[in-house]
């Protein structure tokens, strides 16, 4: 397969980027939903629309009601969602979620709700505030006919408004995952306001009793569907941070263009001209990168894993630098909340730390390839 | 020298006797501090008696002359003062712009009436001062003032806006650059002007930030009407007074210790470094970079006191503690991972973390950007030639 | 398409025949390749066979057209016939400036008869050239051509020096930029020529670098005579010609891989990362910026082939490139410690590492700077306003 | 003390950058004994001169003959040292060992010889390619009234011409330093050339037995006289790192002052200048950094260690980046041997791994700090 789109792919970034520039833009969604402190942190509308444009449907296999298209796929939506800071339930719900739950019953459960835009389903994995899921706390004690959860979670996001969690816990022969759905009797959820006005949770079981329906798959063989679903989702953050980082580096080199300084336009300074044609070689780096993992991942190739971790360290980086140096190029006005693009360095921010950040990925593509 | 043993006794024993126990004790946060102003708000007696005291003594400016409300210390006694309050923990008595930036302005080009009027008032905290260089257009070009300043004979009049004015809401004057001749090149037509925030035409709007809430201001001059007696320095030569002052500014912000104390800050991340080697690796590269940055520091001040420090080590200093200060809070956010995400939270401090990361992403950019700098010290101190 | 699989079996059947099994082999090092020319040195029987069974089937040019000694293959075969020499492990036939560089231009810009004259002889690996482009006070300016070339009637006389020509003491002719109109604006004096490096004034000079020899040379013109039918394309306009091939040496330059290839570093130095968890973080780093570029090159490689490449990525690619190859390096060096610091000894083979290094250092100066790279990309990618 | 030079120590500098200017120049030194392929590396002429200088004595006591001055005296004249990449045996001989063998009868031995600048003494410690003296592997076994001494050396500065070597070896019960002079039966030297034309050496020590009296201090306590033998050297080369960077960097800005390229000088261009003014405020740091780490050791104070390792860091660091700079902006002319900018690039890299490079160093600062 060619490193770049197919005319199909081209199709649905134009309409991806098209809609989500109209009804997904900063003013629309982003700031409006922060500004009336909405407990959600998105609009239900916007998640409905999604549904009717197709995309929650993206991952969803065909015969489930879905469009059975790809990572790339995804990925091309993530991207246009980076660039507007569009809040949603998309990566979680219609990315991560839908993987874990695809040939399960649950997902004949969820997938229709998903489908419409209805549903929020969020993915309960990191208990401390560093993504380990290698080290999961949490257990489930079988208890008569089902499970006895207890612990806790954090940085569960759109855990406020979620139907139901997909929560990782131990049972002593591996690891599991259940579907609990929200109310359950004993699960807490506090809603937390995050930098970028973003809504994640911190979830409590305390002695939550579940079925032996909730298990998702096969009781201790929960190991491979995480690795599955964490690809998922990280190939996924990756795509939202080339986004944000192509849009905060865009905004960036506009201004350059317009604002002048000592009577000349700042973007005839060679210092600031080498630093953004420096961004730009990183931030093409890391979609490639992103574009190869998404390949890998949808050819189901031994290769992803590495690669994925490739692409969200890279993707990390690349956009971090792009929203630092976007500050600073913009001077003062950056700093003001008035103008956008301190919000996509809020953004970087909590993308850089959902499914482990550019450390946690470069030692784990340390040890895969065994140093 | 036996005199100075004896003044630092006396100085010492006055402390003991006057600073009230509360004044001792390390300053919690920015609301601890004493501003003084027309309107003072004490948070307590004994913050009110301690500026008092010392304004009575004329400490709060202990080096400028009596005659102006200053305590006449040479500058040994100065010291020697500064090294006993530091010794007694007791608290600077009175925050103030008028002290920092316009007192050593009046001093150097106030007339002999400005000096008397204004100077022991600002010593006595009795009235709070503001700074109105910047400018929504202008940025690092500091000089390309276009507020507008004419002559009309028996006033003049201000028209125009300033920006990043910090604590304009609660000022009672503000000090500012204006244009007085806009014919004239760039740097000659400016002026330094004095006015009363309470005058007719004035007001201000608080900026909010994306750390959230912020001292600083955008500050409104709408047909407001100046006396003729308050520019300082001659009309038309405002930038050189504006120089003088930037010059002390960045000496302050250099001096201010962006780059940090010195401490590890692996030493108080420690326990999050355990299992994130990648991480625990760039936190002890910026602790290198951080305690030989605090080396230099030292070094800059010591070089200072004996007057020997090259005039754009500053610009050094400001680059690369503000640098660092970015980085750190980079790191700080990094091992603070998701919990440090927390933005209202009162777990959180109502988002302390996040918000001083954010914060510390204006140092490089405020009192002269990194660029600024880097162009200062290319020009010169390795004298690379100009474009 | 059933052509194509007709010519592959038979492209494959002929390998299969002729091409020596000595020359299926990896090259070990550079005395391996062939670079043919007047007096070649073959290394072996086998190098010369398979040199003399491709060029006579025209296969060591095999798109160029049959009259100038190509295969006359399309671009389809012409890519069916490298994947079964790659499929064989057969070796480039012959090494060649004049294939990679000069025969692009003559097919561009030359005279029939430059075509019929020069081109077969190339294809034969029978003249080996050499490139005149770089001049001691040029650098990044390339167009700032000082070697004269005058019009004398029936000759062109030419004075002045190159640098950086690489195998010139080994070359049989040169092509070569030359100033034939001084007055003209920089880029509109120069032409592109063509002389034996046996004519009497030529000498050329091996310049010893860091890394110790190399093929580069200085070349010195002393009142050289050229015939006049020596100059490819129109006279004064050389920097179109030169422009061409420029375009050409970046995207070989940025298709080399000189990123790597993909494999991860750190798994070639796991033994040595163990007690250093510091080096251990930085090549965890380069391996994550190593992989993230490969995927790149093979972008850049997908979308050339479809002809969808921006035409200033060659840029991104030779500077993210060359800058990741010489951060390689250095991880190389600071892992080999002291080991990788000897300079001639055979445990060393005489220093390989280190010099590698050092080479490493010129990636990002030949071929155009870093500087000059991201200029590009500030200019025609970025489109931000020149200075 | 205030963290600048005294005018006693401002007159030393003076005195040191003329006369290497003068005598030490590359000229004079680095290329003659490079060109002729001089097996020890350095000129006993300027050895000699170094002694009249009384530069050798530096750091020995007054008693015993040398000026009594301490380590920010070494490394003013190391720093001059590295700004003329001047061959000498002084780090080694006039630093490191002259510390190793202070207040012992081993002084009394060797220090005159030192102070004449006849003696060439060099120290063994690194056994593998990286600096590691925490792991020493040689073994120094009881032996009549002796020692005998097995195992091997690498990376011996000098060790080609070295009359003696302090050796460190494991004598079960700790530590233990050995004088071991030349020609000592089963003692092999193999003169190395490294990249800098400088000579290393790699000794191997097939049972050599040495007499009681070979032991410098006390049997068993080797590490303290270690540790204040590694700080010596590792101040001394902070500060020949820095002369070294400060020289490439000195170069490099009058270059960009000469050099034309698009009708303007380079220095003008202000993507150049900003890195160029960058690389000064890194040499600044680590020049303070080095000063103060000298100041502490003079003072025998706690913190020394830290700061020695901070100071050798990031010197190393600050110098890698002014050769780097300094080559890539000098372009084609930088990577010839004809000009000397690529002289300083080897001699960084050199200096850098000697007694630890900057990972080792950030490292060690991390341990000391509990991380």
């Amino acid at each position: 397969m060619p490193l770049y789109l197919t005319d199909d792919q081209a199709m649905l970034r134009d309409t991806a980027r098209e809609f989500m520039a109209a009804e997904g833009s900063i003013a629309k969604q982003y700031r409006k939903y922060r500004d009336m402190n909405c407990k959600d942190g998105f609009g239900h509308a916007l998640w409905k629309q999604f549904g009717e444009m197709g995309f929650t449907g993206i991952l969803i296999d065909e015969a489930d009601g879905g469009l059975g298209l790809g990572h790339v796929e995804a990925g091309i939506v993530l991207e246009e969602i980076g660039r507007n800071l569009t809040p949603s339930p998309f990566l979680v719900t219609a990315v991560a979620v839908v993987e874990a739950l695809r040939g399960t019953r649950h997902g004949e459960r969820w997938y229709p709700g998903i489908l419409a835009g209805e549903t929020v389903a969020a993915l309960a994995v990191d208990e401390g505030s560093k993504h380990r899921p290698e080290a999961i706390a949490m257990t489930a004690e079988r208890s008569g006919n089902g499970f006895r959860l207890s612990g806790r979670k954090q940085f569960v996001v759109q855990g406020a408004s979620a139907d139901v969690f997909v929560v990782a816990a131990d049972t002593t022969d591996g690891l599991t995952l259940f579907s609990v759905e929200k109310g359950t009797k004993g699960l807490e959820i506090e809603g937390v306001r995050l930098a970028d006005a973003s809504i994640g949770a911190r979830l409590e079981f305390d002695r939550v009793e579940v079925d032996a329906d909730a298990v998702i798959g096969e009781v201790g063989r929960g190991r491979d569907v995480l690795r599955r679903v964490l690809n998922a989702g990280r190939a996924g953050a990756a795509s939202e941070l080339v986004g944000v980082g192509s849009q905060a580096m865009a905004m960036t080199v506009d201004y350059l263009k317009q604002r002048k300084q000592f009577g000349r336009l700042i973007g005839e300074f060679q210092a600031l001209q080498h630093r953004a044609a420096h961004l730009y070689s990183e931030l093409e780096i890391a979609r490639a990168a992103t574009l190869k993992a998404q390949q890998l991942l949808s050819e189901d190739a031994e290769e992803a894993d590495m690669m994925v971790s490739v692409a969200k360290a890279k993707s990390g980086q690349a956009s971090a630098l792009a929203v630092q140096e976007g500050v600073q190029m913009h001077g003062g006005i950056g700093m003001t909340d008035e103008y956008d693009i301190g919000l996509y360095m809020k953004r970087d921010r909590v993308l850089n730390e959902l499914f482990g950040d550019a450390s946690y990925h470069a030692d784990k593509v340390a040890r895969l390839n065994g140093y | 020298m036996a005199d100075l043993e004896t003044f630092r006794r006396e100085a010492r024993a006055w402390l003991e006797a006057n600073c009230p126990a509360e004044m001792r004790e390390p300053v919690r946060d920015e609301s601890d501090y004493c501003w003084g102003g027309r309107n003072p708000l004490f948070k307590s007696d004994a913050q009110k008696a301690w500026m008092e005291r010392m304004a009575a003594r004329g400490w709060t400016v202990p080096d400028w002359p009596r005659e102006y409300g200053g305590g006449g210390l040479s500058p040994a006694e100065t010291k020697v003062l500064r090294q006993e309050m530091a010794a007694a923990g007791a608290r600077n008595p009175l925050m103030s712009f008028g002290i920092s930036m316009l007192g050593p302005a009046l001093l150097k080009y106030g007339t002999e009436a400005q000096k008397k009027r204004f100077l022991p008032e600002i010593a006595r905290g009795e009235i709070r001062w503001c700074q109105g260089y910047s400018e929504p257009n202008a940025g690092s070009d500091l000089a390309s003032v276009a507020t507008k300043c004419e002559d009309r004979g028996d006033h003049w009049l201000v028209n125009g806006q300033k920006v990043w004015t910090s604590y304009a809401d609660k000022a009672d004057w503000i000090f500012c650059l204006v244009r007085t001749d806009p014919e004239a090149p760039k740097h000659k037509g400016i002026s330094f002007i004095l006015f009363d925030m309470r005058t007719p035409g004035v007001s201000t709007k608080p900026i909010l930030l994306i750390s959230g809430n912020s001292p600083f201001c955008e500050t409104f001059f709408d047909d407001v009407k100046v006396p003729k007696d308050q520019v300082v320095g001659e009309v038309n030569k405002g930038w050189d007074v504006a120089k003088y002052l930037l010059g002390h500014e960045r000496e302050m912000i250099s001096g201010m210790g962006l780059g940090g104390t010195g401490e590890s800050l692996g030493a108080a991340l420690a326990e999050r470094l355990k299992d994130d080697p990648i991480l625990r690796a760039d936190v002890a590269r910026f602790d290198v970079d951080a305690m030989a940055f605090r080396a230099m520091s030292e070094r800059f001040i010591d070089e200072l006191k004996a007057g020997r420090a090259h005039p754009a080590q500053p610009s050094i200093m400001k680059y690369a503690g503000t640098e660092l200060n970015k980085a750190r809070h980079e790191l700080i956010m990094a091992a603070g991972g998701s919990g440090a995400l927390e933005w209202e939270s009162e777990r959180s401090k109502g988002g302390k973390a996040p918000r001083e990361w954010l914060r510390t992403k204006a140092n490089s950019i405020e009192g002269g950007t990194s660029e600024i700098q880097l162009g200062i010290v290319a020009k010169h101190i390795l004298e690379l030639p100009g474009t």
